[in-house]
């Protein structure tokens, strides 16, 4: 059972007779869903492994008479979606993780000064130049620590191509909603894998915004800024941000579960992460182990509560990442230390692989089984219970 | 000012319209503020202010968007072109200018100006080069002069251990997608209305739907540099001026582009 | 159901084209199915790959552990991706390449004269789709029918490089169809031509 | 710096509040009338600048021209005063 | 009391007597300290509150005949830092918040390729070009996720400026003992305020590295480098990171603790907001609330078990940040949900009060005092509680 | 190679042995490959392998430092010449260079070469000029030629949306930071010894301790431009040439500088 | 025993520095000190100020939200920084420029006309060293004595600056110790004379 | 491509490990003396170049200098071979 706080497009087979799918490569899919979505500027820069995104972009933008610019930079880049979005357009840019680094102070200016745009980040296998490979080393970057100061962006997080397509419309729509920049975190495979997808694209409304520069017609001089150089203002303006934060904590928390009605080990797991624990699911429970998905879609807002709910029930929860153990700290404070929580990850680029999963499921299941309870757990156990 | 309501002098120069009616946070003499009077004065003359855009810099003249009475969007530091290129291209009617400290364009900023020129984007660049970080206290800029001491030169800047002076001008006048390029000052009066005319041209230019046009003024910072306003301007007039030597560069609109500087 | 198969050899032999020509068959069948490449600058010099993977329910990986095929166009391939596969699962050796033979007894190996049958179907570059060829005839995992739809739809409006690659593509399954099983045990050797 | 019809022609309105005592506008005069007038500070902290002489100005101006501070409002003297 | 887990300078008045005390601004002592702790080069760009450390590096190494140079912006002066670095000097580096978001790709790069320096953040308040006033809104970035890909950084905060003194050196040790960039992070306040210093400075001792560039004389030609093209080696390259990272939790965690013996409530705080708590807590004892302090020297290593052990058998914790609340994440995590947690901060430049910090105090003492326990508490102030 | 020992033949070329005995990774025909041997024999004739830290860019050439048998340390995109000037100036007698292909150089390494320059770093600059991104999949590159087709200019590159090719060395010439600034190219056996040459003098500049030098190199990138690497040096010889005349823009150690390009 | 001075004024007034002689001389006293400005370019236009906390124990937050003395040298100083001086706090007013009055009753007001003073000692900019005079006059947190060795730490070794200054230093000292305290309500105004 | 003396003398030595097959040797060959070997595929999967003539060679260098893989090491021809 999949349930999706998002409507999302239908998997292959499944989909309405009406429209044939498509196969559609993941960059070119999320490229193709920002322009359906209304897109009317892209700003971009080549890196492997988005560059396809780019690419599309190149080609579609300028054939329907919109705007594609390859700039000199990532910093080139993020700027002028800067420039764009505070006109009121349509603005998404792309990337990959280097390059997403290099914007981290106008990611940090367009949140202070409230600039709504669409950021997507492929990620690859880091720190440094890395590797190409598929990667979700930044989680911690995209959900907490990128620019400097007190400020928090949406986070969503796609789990196939189809679902990649659905986001990047939600995307523009809470970006909008909320006067915020908001990230795509997709991983390499989501970037280059192809998929399926029903070619059904939506494209969110518009409202006049009221903030937007436009020259000041009839109307007084607007400015767009994160400036305020007297602490006082600029703490009322930080109040009202962190107010805005608590509204999209509040109303934009996404996940999905799978399998989880009678689950003794919850698997959480994002994006291609999640993909391989649907492989591992069936395989854990070939074995006999009821193990099930929790699938956080809005990395930030994290659905702490909702995990919460889930995961109390379980014996046991364990985490999937492609990284050394990021999100981890979120389901940690999601749950408090009341369920154990155990972490299964690959770094650098590398894919888990469903046997790892399964692996991991199987060993937590067995730790915390309960009749092992009132058992002593060795210390090496204790150990790998986070 | 007047109380009298039945005041029938003929003014012949008024404080501009775009110009907010407000005192400036800079400092006494500052450049700063004849160079937003010119901008404002040539925004009330081209009648542009309803349909501008501009693109503030970080620097002395951060605040700009608090005295020139146009939309107005701040960009991070040296990105101002960047953020006046993603205007430019989704608003095409609009009138797009930057305003840049010489720490802004030609240091942090080196990377988009050069850019934004290659490109040939359709926008006005003030460039305000006081050769020096103004803002943050009066350090070095890439644009102060050999042997000018500041608080990151104490003793002079030396080429051999900080380079020289940068000619950016000149070097973006070298590239097809300038249409103007020209250097001016704000000596004095006369020179102030050299400088004006310049920058009416460029923003003629953008006008006219030419490529990128950018006016480079040698302006004052007398609190960095340690003089008096009266002696800051004598220093533009004199010194300054050896090492960035007026005039315009190109004008491609006018001659055909040269590939090499006019000064 | 679910089917994996890796598709390997050179960059520039064309796998990542018949990945996608697999890919969109299944998609015509109404199937769901991923393909995922290597990607970036590691397909410039030895091995490149991509996998397809069909199946009659939503995927889950799209990076498998076992794959059910493996085609493998020249030596680094079969040495890299013959011990993914499952028991039982079909090898399509390039056999214009690779001299060297699987290392298995319990998959199903079936050397193909690939380089040599594209040639003779006009290009060297149908390497790929001859292979593809000889892995639908041994594993009918689409229609030959939607192999040539899916022509249709990756390479566009060309009909007569659809018809070039048709025909390569029947090389190859024909070819397959007459090949011996190859079961035996054999140690890994490198083609020894390098250096004259 | 009141100007009406039976007084003496005022030929600049100095907005002393904004006045930051730069001196650039003393300095360029060409008869010199103006001068700072240390018996005030402004709200900014400053002495502005005064006009010394209203019927010496020629109305120039060149003060207009370079204040930074836009202080200056400019009038032009009618013919025979 | 104050234990202190390093050595510091003595307060002033405790000082040995031999050697005066000299009043010296934060930027410039702790600009001092890296000259005598052995800093070859430095390298940064001009930024408030920081530029004070930029401009005695400007005065004092040309001085001594060592390097300094005023780059054309943080990426330069950081990427200048990565090169000097890499050829084994002892290296400094300097900015402030939106000029240290401008390094994250850097960092992830001497990171991830293993080159030790020293980066101090001076920060003002943020999100964007903010102000300039004192922040402590960096904490998230310089903890977790400034740069992409998977790695940690020793980050140490300075409550003194005399500490700042004592760990200038320490950084440098620290990191060329983990061959990793080290972040000093300072807020405005230490940045720009005078206190007395004890001019004695520690000089750590160098060890030939063995990894440094030098020139290939009669031994094989080295790399310095992030790039791992193949995913495998890039996550074994992780792997030896990780267990680096391990290394340094284990043994670099440092705080301080003061009038903890018979604390009720123990304020967590480090840096500005910690000599604020100071003021507070003898105001709260004044008024009969037994506070004491809990000072996190090092950010990253947190000091989580050592703050567990102590605030297990306090009544409440209570956070004070210059900012909206990050570090609370951390102590959170420390704590798992055994003591209940307040938060107090200020924003965008503004610092805590003490009378707040008291009130703060008082209040948690209040609403968690023994004899409220079996009451019901309100859901307002359920709510508060973290 | 030989397995006979009594190999009486006299050697007049062979490999040098600053490159690493090993394939590399690059396209057949790639320019790189002319380019990095270039720079060995180099290494070896003026005996600097020992002496030498050299920064690697990103782009294609990110391996140069598992051909090369020197140090080596690996910049971040663009960043080469900041991560050289850190080297530089702690390492003073060292020999360094930098090796950047034109996206890495031209686009978003701008600032830092520009300011590597006017700061007349001591070091010397490889910049490989293939007019495209080569290692991403080759994309526009601010170099790529007005109506070149790329995987980001799918209709040729147009002068009003994405600019005009940059002459960022001419640019540098301008600087009196830049001791020695040329262009060659490797499109035939001629033209790779005088770009051999040029290579030389700018080894010989930063030696004889002073500023900055650099060399374009107009090479190939037959996989990115769609071409057989014959194609491909015919399109250098020809056509490539056009928009990047070849020849000495400054030589400050010979002539004084002029402050012009002497292309 | 803590004792928290606010020096605050137009930028240009010397404040920075007189704090800094102040906390010079508790140094020398062998005093814990914190001395913590206002900074940046906010110091440019309107009120500069920094803050000295001299205490006998290691010194708390360097930031107040109550001071015991508040040296006010401009109008708007006053309006900022009175409310913050504790019940008894002590208020020096620079009389040349700040026509208001005090509008607390419960504090020590002592107007002072430190910028003629300092003008008689020969330069405007000895405003502040007037007004720290006119404080150790009434709260002597440290010695004159002190602050005359502060003052050649502060300025180096030049002699003649520093007699000058300290000569200024006396001068407020002289005129606080026979000022009349304020202790009245008074209503705020601003100085009239602005537009002329 | 081994040489010994009482062989015909070999100009050249080929390591066709690293040969790419790109053909910028056969190109600039003034006398034609080189092509690609397509019986043969090397590890890297070309076809790697090959000289057709030794005797008509003259270790012009030409081939070595154009090369991008370094494949050649040319010998000087012995005084009347
Ligand atoms: C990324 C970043 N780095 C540094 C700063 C600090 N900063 C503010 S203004 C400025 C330079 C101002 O110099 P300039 O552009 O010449 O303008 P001026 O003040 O002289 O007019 C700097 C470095 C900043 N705000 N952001
Ligand atoms: C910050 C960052 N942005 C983008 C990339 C992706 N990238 C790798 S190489 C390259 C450009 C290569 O072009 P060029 O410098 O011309 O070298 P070439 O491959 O053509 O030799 C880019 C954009 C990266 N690694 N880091
Ligand atoms: S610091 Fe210099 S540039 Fe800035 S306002 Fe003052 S005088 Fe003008
Ligand atoms: S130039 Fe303007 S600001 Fe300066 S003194 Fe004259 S009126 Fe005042
Ligand atoms: S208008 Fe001319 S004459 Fe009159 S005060 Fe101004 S500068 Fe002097
Ligand atoms: S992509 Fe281009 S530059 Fe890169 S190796 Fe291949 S041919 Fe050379
Ligand atoms: S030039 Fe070199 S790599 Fe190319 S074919 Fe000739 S020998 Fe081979
Ligand atoms: S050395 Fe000269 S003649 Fe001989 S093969 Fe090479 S290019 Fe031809
Ligand atoms: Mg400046
Ligand atoms: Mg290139």
């Amino acid at each position: 059972m999949v349930l999706m706080t998002t409507a999302t497009v239908a998997p292959a087979g499944q989909a309405a007779e009406a429209v044939r799918p498509v196969l559609m490569k993941g960059n070119e899919a999320m490229a193709e869903a920002a322009i359906q979505a209304g897109c009317e500027a892209y700003f971009g820069y080549p890196i492997t492994p988005q560059a396809e995104l780019l690419e599309w972009m190149a080609r579609r933008m300028p054939e329907l008479g919109r705007v594609f610019v390859q700039a000199e930079s990532e910093l080139g880049a993020i700027n002028m979606a800067l420039g764009a979005a505070a006109t009121g357009a349509r603005v998404l840019a792309s990337s990959s993780s280097p390059g997403i680094s290099l914007m981290a102070e106008a990611m940090s200016y367009m949140a202070g000064s409230e600039v709504p745009m669409v950021l997507i980040n492929v990620m690859r296998g880091g720190p440094g130049l890395g590797s190409i490979g598929p990667s979700q080393a930044d989680y911690f970057q995209a959900t907490k620590g990128h620019g400097h100061g007190d400020y928090r962006l949406p986070v969503l997080a796609p789990s196939s191509i189809a679902e990649a397509v659905a986001l990047t419309a939600d995307a523009f729509e809470v970006a909008e909603r909320y006067r915020t920049p908001v990230i795509i975190l997709a991983d390499g495979v989501m970037g280059q894998a192809m998929e399926p997808v029903v070619p059904v694209y939506r494209t969110p409304p518009r409202e006049s915004a009221g903030w937007e520069l436009t020259g000041a017609v009839g109307r007084e001089p607007r400015v767009v800024r994160s400036l305020h150089l007297r602490p006082e203002e600029l703490e009322a303006h930080n109040h009202h941000l962190q107010a805005k934060f608590a509204a999209i904590a509040e109303h934009e928390v996404r996940w999905a579960v799978e399998d989880l009605d009678d689950a003794d080990v919850v698997i959480v797991a994002y994006g291609t992460s999640a993909r391989v624990a649907r492989t591992a699911v069936e395989r854990a429970r070939e074995q006999g182990v009821r193990a099930g998905i929790f699938r956080p879609i809005s990395l930030w807002p994290f659905p702490s509560a909702e995990l919460a709910a889930v995961a109390l029930g379980a014996r046991a929860v364990v985490v999937v990442e492609m990284s050394a153990g990021q999100m981890v700290e979120d389901v940690r404070l999601a749950l408090g230390g009341r369920t154990p929580i155990f972490f299964q990850g690959r770094t650098g680029g590398m894919v888990p692989t469903p046997s790892e999963v399964v692996e991991a499921v199987v060993h937590a299941a067995a730790v915390t089984a309960p009749h092992l309870a009132g058992h002593p757990v060795s210390d090496d156990e204790k150990a790998e219970i986070r | 000012m007047s109380t009298v309501t039945s005041d029938t002098r003929r003014v012949i120069y008024r404080r501009p319209e775009a110009l907010v009616d407000t005192s400036t946070h800079y400092c006494p003499g500052c450049g700063h503020g004849i160079i937003h009077r010119l901008v404002a004065e040539l925004l009330d003359e081209m009648h542009l202010a309803p349909s501008t855009i501009g693109v503030a810099s970080v620097g002395c003249s951060v605040f700009a968007y608090d005295y020139l009475a146009i939309d107005f969007v701040e960009s991070p530091h040296g990105r101002a072109p960047a953020v006046a290129t993603g205007v430019r291209r989704v608003r095409p009617d609009a009138f797009v200018f930057t305003y840049q400290g010489d720490g802004d364009l030609a240091a942090i900023g080196t990377a988009e100006i050069v850019h934004a020129a290659a490109r040939g984007e359709r926008i006005s660049v003030i460039f305000v080069n006081n050769g020096i970080y103004g803002m943050t206290g009066g350090q070095m800029a890439p644009t102060t002069l050999l042997g000018q001491h500041t608080t990151s030169s104490p003793a002079g800047r030396e080429a051999s251990l900080a380079g020289y002076p940068i000619p950016i001008t000149e070097m973006l006048a070298l590239l097809p997608g300038v249409t103007y390029a020209a250097r001016g000052s704000i000596a004095d009066p006369p020179l102030i209305g050299r400088t004006k005319a310049m920058m009416r041209r460029a923003f003629e230019v953008q006008l006219a739907g030419a490529g990128l046009s950018i006016v480079e003024i040698l302006s004052t910072c007398p609190v960095g540099w340690g003089m008096t306003p009266t002696e800051a301007m004598a220093h533009v007039a004199h010194d300054v001026v050896q090492t960035y030597p007026l005039g315009v560069m190109v004008d491609r609109l006018k001659a055909p582009a040269t590939g090499a500087p006019e000064v | 159901m679910q089917h994996a198969t890796v598709f390997s050899g050179f960059g520039g032999q064309g796998l990542l084209f018949a990945g996608k020509v697999l890919a969109e068959a299944a998609v015509i069948e109404g199937r769901d199915v991923s393909w995922m490449p290597s990607y970036g600058p590691e397909m410039r010099g030895g091995t490149a790959s991509c996998t397809v993977i069909i199946a009659d329910r939503p995927i889950g990986s799209p990076i498998v552990d076992a794959a059910e095929s493996v085609v493998a166009l020249n030596p680094p391939s079969l040495a890299k991706f013959e011990p993914l596969l499952v028991p039982g699962g079909l090898l399509i050796i390039n056999a214009s390449l690779v001299e060297a033979e699987p290392r298995r007894a319990d998959i199903e190996a079936v050397p193909i004269a690939c380089s040599a049958l594209a040639r003779e179907a006009g290009d060297d570059r149908f390497v790929s789709i001859v292979a593809l060829g000889a892995l639908i005839a041994r594993r009918p995992i689409v229609s030959a029918a939607s192999i040539r739809e899916a022509l249709g739809v990756v390479l566009g409006d060309r009909p007569a490089l659809v018809a070039a690659d048709f025909a390569a593509f029947e090389r190859g399954h024909q070819a397959a169809s007459s090949a011996v099983i190859k079961r035996r045990r054999a140690r890994w050797r490198y083609r020894r031509r390098l250096r004259p | 710096m009141v100007s009406a019809v039976n007084q003496v022609f005022q030929p600049l309105d100095i907005d002393a509040a904004h006045c930051k005592g730069c001196g650039l506008c003393i300095d360029v005069c060409p008869h010199h009338l103006l001068e700072l007038d240390t018996s005030i500070v402004n709200e900014l902290g400053y002495h502005p600048t005064r006009l010394t002489d209203a019927a010496a100005c020629t109305s120039c101006v060149l003060c207009a021209r370079v204040c930074p501070d836009a202080v200056f409002t400019v009038f032009a003297r009618p013919k025979g005063t």
